[in-house]
């Protein structure tokens, strides 16, 4: 086995591993603010590629076009479905906010059946073959694809750590009655935090969409490695969502000649479970003080 | 009728067996675990091997229940380190690994083509019954069983330990008392639920392929949970009825809305389940039961 | 001109009651305290003062602004700010954050530099997140926290719980100092004694009943007062 | 008259089969008004009750005890894949009636003991056949294989590799793929490194999509051998001429000269609006009814399903008048023996009620257009 | 000696929250322990039952050395504490609280629970007796059925109390037990540590209330800064300069 071959392996996982990234970003921010894992994230990604499509179709080809009408998409059944689900369970132990979005992922499902089948769609993209760096392969659109989910990260973090906004969404989710008192409408910073998960998982729409095929199951089959990458990186912490992405990506891509293809999705949960064994609040946890 | 409601119920005790262990684990205990289709997946692969070679069904099935308890221990190990949120995702990742070997050993599982041909339980016991008959009446009592054993143990101090665990641990902990040694038992347990349940389906559908075991049967078992009433053993009864009525009710609906072609339908009952989910939740959060909390 | 005005409040969670047909009232530049068995209702009525409790009945006015229509969100903006006696810092926030959090009122900065100066250990710690503080840094937190946006009336759910003797009488001053800032204060104590000392008036709860009120001096000589709710 | 018979159409509408399940229940439905209208079979009229097995056993085997109990059907027809149709088997068999299905396992054929079940579709094993005979005859030396891991895809592959291997050739690479992975360059780095002439696959329409795409990025110049559900004018669609020329298709056919065929393509467009030659399992449960409406008419008036079961092979297998209508067969059965000639294939069906249709062979142009090469007989 | 912390040495980060600190408790002593607030306290507790490791130094715990011993196995020997934020379970009764918490329950073993259901039952009796006695005391008898997620805040730290005693322990670490408890309850608190002390069991109290401390024990110890800076009787103790200074601000 050549390094070039092994180098090869790496940069495939570093791509898959950015579109789990992009998913697993969407989810840890409603994760670390609303506090419950969000199962129609899923869905809202597959709602991100359809209204991309839509979009690039409508526009005649353009793919700008396409990424704001994903984006706008998504971020508005995100929207929707905060004001009239998510809202009305806030303070409930956080099983019943999954619950009632696993719901949401089924509702969002077969609405997209009912109204546009099963057969996959495709973007229109023009292919180009890929250019060889060194012993490395890159595919020009596979930057892009790695871009946007750096831009995205690049965002989210300086929106959640770097503005009030920011740091109103960390103080709802932490205590949401003080939150009150201090004067923070939680309804208003809770509206704009799944505007952006939203918008976010829309951009993973599209770039998924791009990248494989447009179907109704899309989104919902990222879930769990998105899941996965989440907690590994730390539920809250947008960049452990990525470095979570990425690393999940690489360790199964990585580990395709010794444990073969079939295989290589437990290699992401065995990266997940030595993690835990050694930190078991993931990578990037602070500590918890129990008195 | 009375063949179709059997065959829905005898479906419907199977996942209530299901349910029952899930609920020590989660309603009792506070443990979520995302990955019993994994233990429910051992209960049916080992039962279903061990019969097509031959092994008499009862030991099949004893065989079952404790490979799939025994399976369930390196996670209660692991719950002993996990907050609950990281745990649930393990056993997610534990379910999908158990699917995963029986895709790849093929020399023992015969890999994604199956294993066709397991005797049903009147065929391997030689009861003088229909099949589905059979399963019914042995369910019946597996659950009646089950339902006796979780309302004594939840009823006893151990019972009353699990759910201060779900509480509080480190409190616990300050009593002297070892999490880590519930919750490893409570995990056995359940997940001897879920395999017994696995044998069951296994003998019932004759046939088993790793398509079977997938996450999504667990969400089922969770809404069934939640849907009665986590933290009460009635619920998970109830639970069950209600969400299997409910998926099988739909099949009905066709008679009901007309004009609808059987692919849209299909949406439309997966769009119903999804909506009822929500509805349920907002306006009935304790379940049918009522939950712990109230 | 009363600030604070209660009436015939009826206070509870779930269907029980807890606080029944209790009348209540803080004027300006007052510091009124309410003392009283553990579980007579002190923190519920508290709550319901700050909006937090789904079940208030009565009418709550804040001079002049009917408080009954107003979301707890919106408190703030009309001048009152607040304490709650558990869970009162942003666990997962640094300190620094955890001042910063309420929506910007006067000069920021200015006030972060007064409270620096008030409570050092939390100058020391800025960059620290709130949930490893000692039980009674986090006190000092919580009080910081409520004085940035420079209220009128402070509710305090037992502000000095936890806190060091040198910092239960900083405290203290602090409290007492505040009607010259322009903020009344309404102040919930198991330190009784030492909080009339600070006091105008004083109310006492017993089973979410008011069942004595007067002058902080006069509750401080009363013998049967003495013995039920301040000890010794 | 007597009551109309009641058939069960148990289709894959949603799941993993929902791409070919809602064009299979039509294709019955049709075929069924086909049956009707041509004054029923035996006097009888055909009435249908639908079910959608979600593509899972659990969803088939109620459905099915539905469908047996509650509409008191006779027989069950269309379910697609393998695991569903042996979760189904026993309990059909049970009951008495038979089931007419479209999947590959070979356990199907072993597990009918009582004769009661019909493949409509070729086995895995002859899939395989096909392609190792396509590509001993396009001379190539060095293929390797991609498979879609479940029991088709690696059934097709495997059966590939048998039939070449038994040819004495070498397959130099097979990867098997877990499904729904949003790239699979990694299998594709392996295969392409053992520098393959060409690649089988079994595969489906979205993986097969991705898989292409990532070739043509990759720069490779090898051939593809393609079942054809995953090697369609959608596939075409999706990628362009560009990527997909020089794809060889591998379907199996019917007489699709054959006035049967053409009437089905015909009744399905207008049903569906979709060309038929992309849900070649509509054709087969199409057949279905139409075996199921001549057996009965063959076995006449009063005939228990046993005694009709009894009829298929009759109706079907060589030895009689040609005929490829429901309406031609039943005049033709007036004066002798028939073989229809169906519209999935000749229906020939062997001692386990399997068929052994041919394959077509056809290849992409590079306009995008697929063209017949040859005819594969197995 | 019933009980030593032994040079315990802590570290968070760059930040050393006890630097060397040893305490030494005889049986059935009564030891108060103050210090400003993040002086280590409830850290020196934390490390002392278990909940954290030190980076250095050792707990002596009845002549053994349990410093690798889990809480749970410290506890079982009969060291108890009681945490300053109340840890309550909440979704069980107050009675349930404290039956939980009684040592040595035959029920919590599964085979017992199916075999010898007639002596876990007679055992529930004696525990819920001793239970019902204590939720008395502590004047929780009124609210004993409710959930105890609903008491509030000081009938929380009352039961936080009772809870420990319920197992008695040998010794008690109890962690400011008087904050927002009724001033009436403290001093009935107050007698009841000293009379349980009387039957010989120890308790390290840390506590800012000093009237009722300085009247309750025997012995203190006043830390600051991760460091002991003084220990001997309260009057000795409260006279000294250092210790006014560091935790009164220097008036009292
Ligand atoms: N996990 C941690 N990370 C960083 N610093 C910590 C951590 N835990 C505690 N500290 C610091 O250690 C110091 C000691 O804390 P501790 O809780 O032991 O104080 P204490 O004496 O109990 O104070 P109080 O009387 O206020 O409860 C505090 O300054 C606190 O900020
Ligand atoms: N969330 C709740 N749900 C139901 N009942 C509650 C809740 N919180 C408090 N209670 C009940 O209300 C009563 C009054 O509680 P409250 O917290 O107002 O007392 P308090 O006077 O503040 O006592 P303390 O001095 O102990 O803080 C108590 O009997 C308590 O059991
Ligand atoms: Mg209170
Ligand atoms: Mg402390």
């Amino acid at each position: 086995m050549s390094f070039g071959y092994l180098l090869n392996l790496a940069v495939n996982g570093a791509i898959e591993g950015s579109i789990i990234a992009l998913g697993a970003l969407a989810l840890t921010l409603v994760f670390g603010i609303a506090r419950f894992p969000n199962a129609s994230a899923g869905d809202v990604i597959t709602v991100g590629a359809y209204a991309g499509y839509g979009g690039q179709l409508a526009s005649g080809g353009l793919m700008a076009a396409g990424v704001v009408s994903g984006m706008v998409g998504a971020a508005a059944i995100s929207l929707a479905f905060y004001w009239f689900v998510f809202r009305k369970l806030a303070g409930r132990s956080a099983v019943y906010p999954l619950i009632a979005s696993i719901g949401a992922a089924f509702l969002i499902r077969a609405a997209i059946t009912f109204f546009l089948g099963h057969d996959q769609r495709v973007y229109d993209v023009p292919l180009t073959r890929a250019v060889a760096l060194g012993p490395v392969r890159v595919v020009p659109t596979d930057l892009y694809l790695a871009a946007g989910a750096l831009a995205a990260l690049a965002v989210v973090f300086a929106l959640l750590h770097m503005t009030p906004l920011g740091r109103r969404m960390r103080a709802v989710a932490d205590n949401p009655d003080l939150a009150r008192a201090s004067g923070i409408s939680a309804r208003r910073v809770m509206t704009a935090m799944w505007l952006i998960a939203g918008a976010v998982s829309g951009l993973a729409g599209v770039l998924l969409g791009v990248k494989t095929v447009v179907m109704p199951e899309m989104g919902w089959d990222l879930l769990l490695p998105a899941f996965a990458a989440t907690i590994l990186g730390t539920i809250g912490n947008p960049v452990g969502a990525v470095v979570g992405g990425l690393l999940i990506g690489v360790a199964q891509e990585l580990s395709t000649p010794f444990v073969g293809f079939t295989y290589k999705i437990g290699v992401g949960f065995l990266v997940l479970l030595l993690v835990l064994m050694v930190r078991p609040q993931g990578l990037f946890s602070g500590a918890e003080r129990v008195r | 009728m009375e063949g179709y409601l059997l065959a829905v119920g005898v479906i419907a005790l199977i996942y209530m067996l299901m349910t029952l262990g899930l609920n020590l684990h989660y309603g009792f205990t506070g443990l979520i675990n995302f990955g019993h289709v994994g233990f429910f997946a051992v209960g049916a692969y080992t039962s279903a091997i061990l019969a097509v070679h031959g092994v008499w069904l009862p030991l099949a099935f004893l065989a079952a229940v404790v490979l799939a308890a025994l399976s369930a221990w390196p996670l209660g190990v692991l719950s002993l380190r996990l907050r609950i949120e990281y745990l649930a995702i393990v056993t997610l990742g534990f379910s999908e690994a158990v699917r995963l070997f029986i895709v790849n050993e093929r020399w023992l599982t015969n890999g994604v083509q199956g294993i066709p041909g397991i005797p049903s339980l009147s065929e391997g016991l030689g009861l003088p019954m229909s099949a589905t008959t059979a399963t019914f009446i042995l369910l019946v009592l597996a659950n009646l069983a089950a339902i006796l054993v979780i309302h004594r143990i939840v009823k006893s101090p151990f019972g009353r330990a699990i759910e201060a665990i779900r509480d509080d641990e480190e409190a616990l902990r300050a009593l002297g008392k070892d999490p880590g040694s519930f919750k490893i038992r409570v995990f056995m347990l359940g997940a001897a639920f879920a395999g017994l349940g696995g044998a069951f389906y296994a003998h019932y559908i004759t046939f088993v392929t790793p398509d079977q075991f997938l996450p999504l049967l667990t969400f089922y078992i969770w809404v069934a949970m939640i849907l009665g009433g986590a933290g009460r053993v009635s619920g998970a009864a109830v639970g069950t009825l209600a969400l299997v009525g409910f998926l099988e009710g739909s099949r009905f609906l066709r008679d009901i809305v007309p004009g609808v072609a059987e692919v849209e339908m299909a949406s439309l009952r997966l769009g119903v389940v999804g909506l009822a989910l929500i509805l349920l939740v907002i306006y009935r959060p304790g379940g049918i039961m009522g939950d712990y909390s109230s | 001109m009363s600030l604070l005005t209660l009436r015939n409040i009826r206070a509870g969670y779930g269907d029980t009651d807890i606080v029944t047909g209790l009348d209540l009232h803080v004027d300006d530049a007052e510091i009124v305290t309410i003392a009283g068995t553990n579980g007579s209702g002190k923190s519920t009525l508290v709550k319901a003062v700050m909006g937090l409790l789904a079940r208030v009945a009565g009418e709550i006015d804040l001079d002049g602004t009917d408080l009954m229509a107003l979301p707890a969100e919106d408190r703030i903006r009309v001048g009152m700010s607040y304490v709650p006696q558990v869970a009162n810092v942003f666990a997962s926030l640094t300190v620094e954050e955890n001042l910063l959090v309420a929506e910007g009122v006067g000069d920021v900065r200015a006030r972060m530099a007064e409270i620096h100066d008030m409570f050092p250990a939390l100058a020391e710690r800025r960059r620290m997140r709130a949930g490893a503080l000692s039980g009674g840094e986090r006190q000092q937190l919580a009080f910081a926290r409520a004085l940035m946006p420079g209220p009128k009336l402070m509710v305090l759910d037992e502000p000095t719980a936890a806190l060091s003797p040198a910092l239960v009488d900083q405290v203290f001053t602090l409290i007492e100092g505040l009607p010259k800032l322009g903020a009344a204060v309404l102040l919930v104590e198991q330190r009784a004694r030492q909080a009339l000392q600070i006091s105008d008036r004083g109310y006492i709860l017993d089973q979410g009943r008011v069942v004595l009120d007067d002058e902080a001096q006069a509750l401080l000589a009363d013998d049967r007062m003495a013995e039920l709710y301040l000890g010794g | 008259a007597e009551d109309p018979f009641r058939i069960g159409a148990l289709n894959p509408v949603t799941g993993a089969g929902g791409t070919y399940g809602p064009g299979m229940q039509k294709a019955i439905l049709f075929a069924v008004d086909e049956i009707n209208e041509a004054g029923g079979a035996a006097g009888r009229t055909l009435e249908v009750f639908a079910e959608d097995t979600q593509t899972t056993p659990d969803a088939a085997v109620t459905a099915v005890k539905k469908l047996i109990e509650v509409n008191k059907v006779q027989i069950v027809m269309g379910t697609w894949s393998s695991g569903i149709t042996l979760a189904v088997m026993p309990i059909t068999t049970e009951a008495g009636i038979p089931e007419m299905n479209t999947s590959g396992a070979p356990a199907i054929s072993t597990e009918d003991k009582d004769d009661l079940v019909w493949r409509f579709q070729a086995t895995n094993g002859r899939f395989g056949r096909a392609f190792a005979e396509i590509a001993e005859q396009r001379g190539f030396k060095r293929p390797a294989t991609m498979a879609f891991n479940n029991a088709s895809g690696v059934g097709n592959t495997e059966g590939f590799k048998d039939a070449w291997e038994a040819k004495g050739g070498e397959v130099v690479a097979s990867v098997v793929y877990e499904p729904k992975r949003a790239s699979y360059r990694s299998e594709l780095q392996e295969v392409l490194a053992a520098d393959p002439d060409v690649i089988v696959t079994g595969s489906y329409l979205p993986d097969t999509t991705i898989i292409l795409r990532e070739w043509y990025q990759s720069g490779h110049e090898n051939k593809w051998i393609i079942p054809g559900w995953a090697a369609n004018p959608k596939l075409v669609d999706a990628l362009g001429p560009e990527v997909t020329q020089g794809v060889i298709a591998v379907e199996s056919i019917a007489n699709e000269k054959a006035p049967s065929y053409e009437r089905f393509a015909r009744m399905y467009k207008e049903a569906t609006g979709n060309d038929a030659s992309t849900n070649i399992y509509a054709a087969m449960t199409y057949d279905m009814a139409i075996v199921w409406a001549l057996a009965m008419e063959a076995a006449g008036p009063g005939a228990s399903v046993a005694e009709i079961n009894a009829k298929i092979r009759d109706v079907a297998n060589p030895g009689g008048k040609e005929v490829y209508s429901f309406e031609e067969g039943k005049a033709a059965l007036k004066d002798g023996p028939i073989d229809y000639q169906g519209a999935s294939s000749r229906l020939d069906f062997d001692e386990y009620g399997d068929v052994t249709p041919d394959f077509s062979e056809a290849v992409v142009q590079p306009d995008g257009s697929f063209k017949r090469v040859s005819v594969v007989k197995i | 000696m019933t009980f030593a912390a032994n040079d315990i040495s802590m570290r968070f980060g760059g930040f050393l929250a006890l630097d060397h600190v040893s305490i030494e408790m005889g049986e059935s002593d009564l030891v108060g322990l103050i210090g400003p607030n993040g002086a280590g306290k409830s850290t020196l507790f934390a490390v002392a039952s278990g909940f954290e490791t030190a980076s250095g130094g050792r707990v002596v715990f009845k002549g053994q050395d349990v410093t690798a011993l889990s809480p749970a196995a410290r506890a079982r020997l009969g060291l108890g504490r009681t945490f300053q934020v109340p840890r309550e379970f909440t979704h069980l009764s107050v009675l349930d609280n404290l039956v939980v918490a009684a040592p040595g329950q035959l029920g919590e073993r599964l085979v017992n629970v199916f075999l010898r259901p007639g002596d876990i039952a007679r055992q529930r009796a004696e525990i819920v007796e001793k239970a019902e006695g204590i939720a008395d005391f502590l004047n929780l008898a009124r609210v004993i059925d409710q959930p105890s997620g609903k008491l509030s805040g000081g009938q929380k730290k009352l039961l936080e109390l009772g809870r420990v005693l319920m197992l008695d322990p040998a010794l008690i670490l109890l962690d400011e037990p008087f904050a927002g408890v009724n001033p009436v309850l403290v001093g009935e608190i107050s007698e009841r540590i000293g009379e349980l002390n009387g039957r010989g069991v120890g308790f390290l109290v840390v506590e800012h209330n000093l009237q009722a401390l300085s009247d309750l024990v025997r012995r203190m110890y006043v830390m600051d800064r991760g460091r002991i800076i003084a220990e001997g009787t309260p009057d000795e103790v409260l006279a000294r300069d250092a210790v006014r200074e560091a935790y009164m601000g220097g008036v009292v």
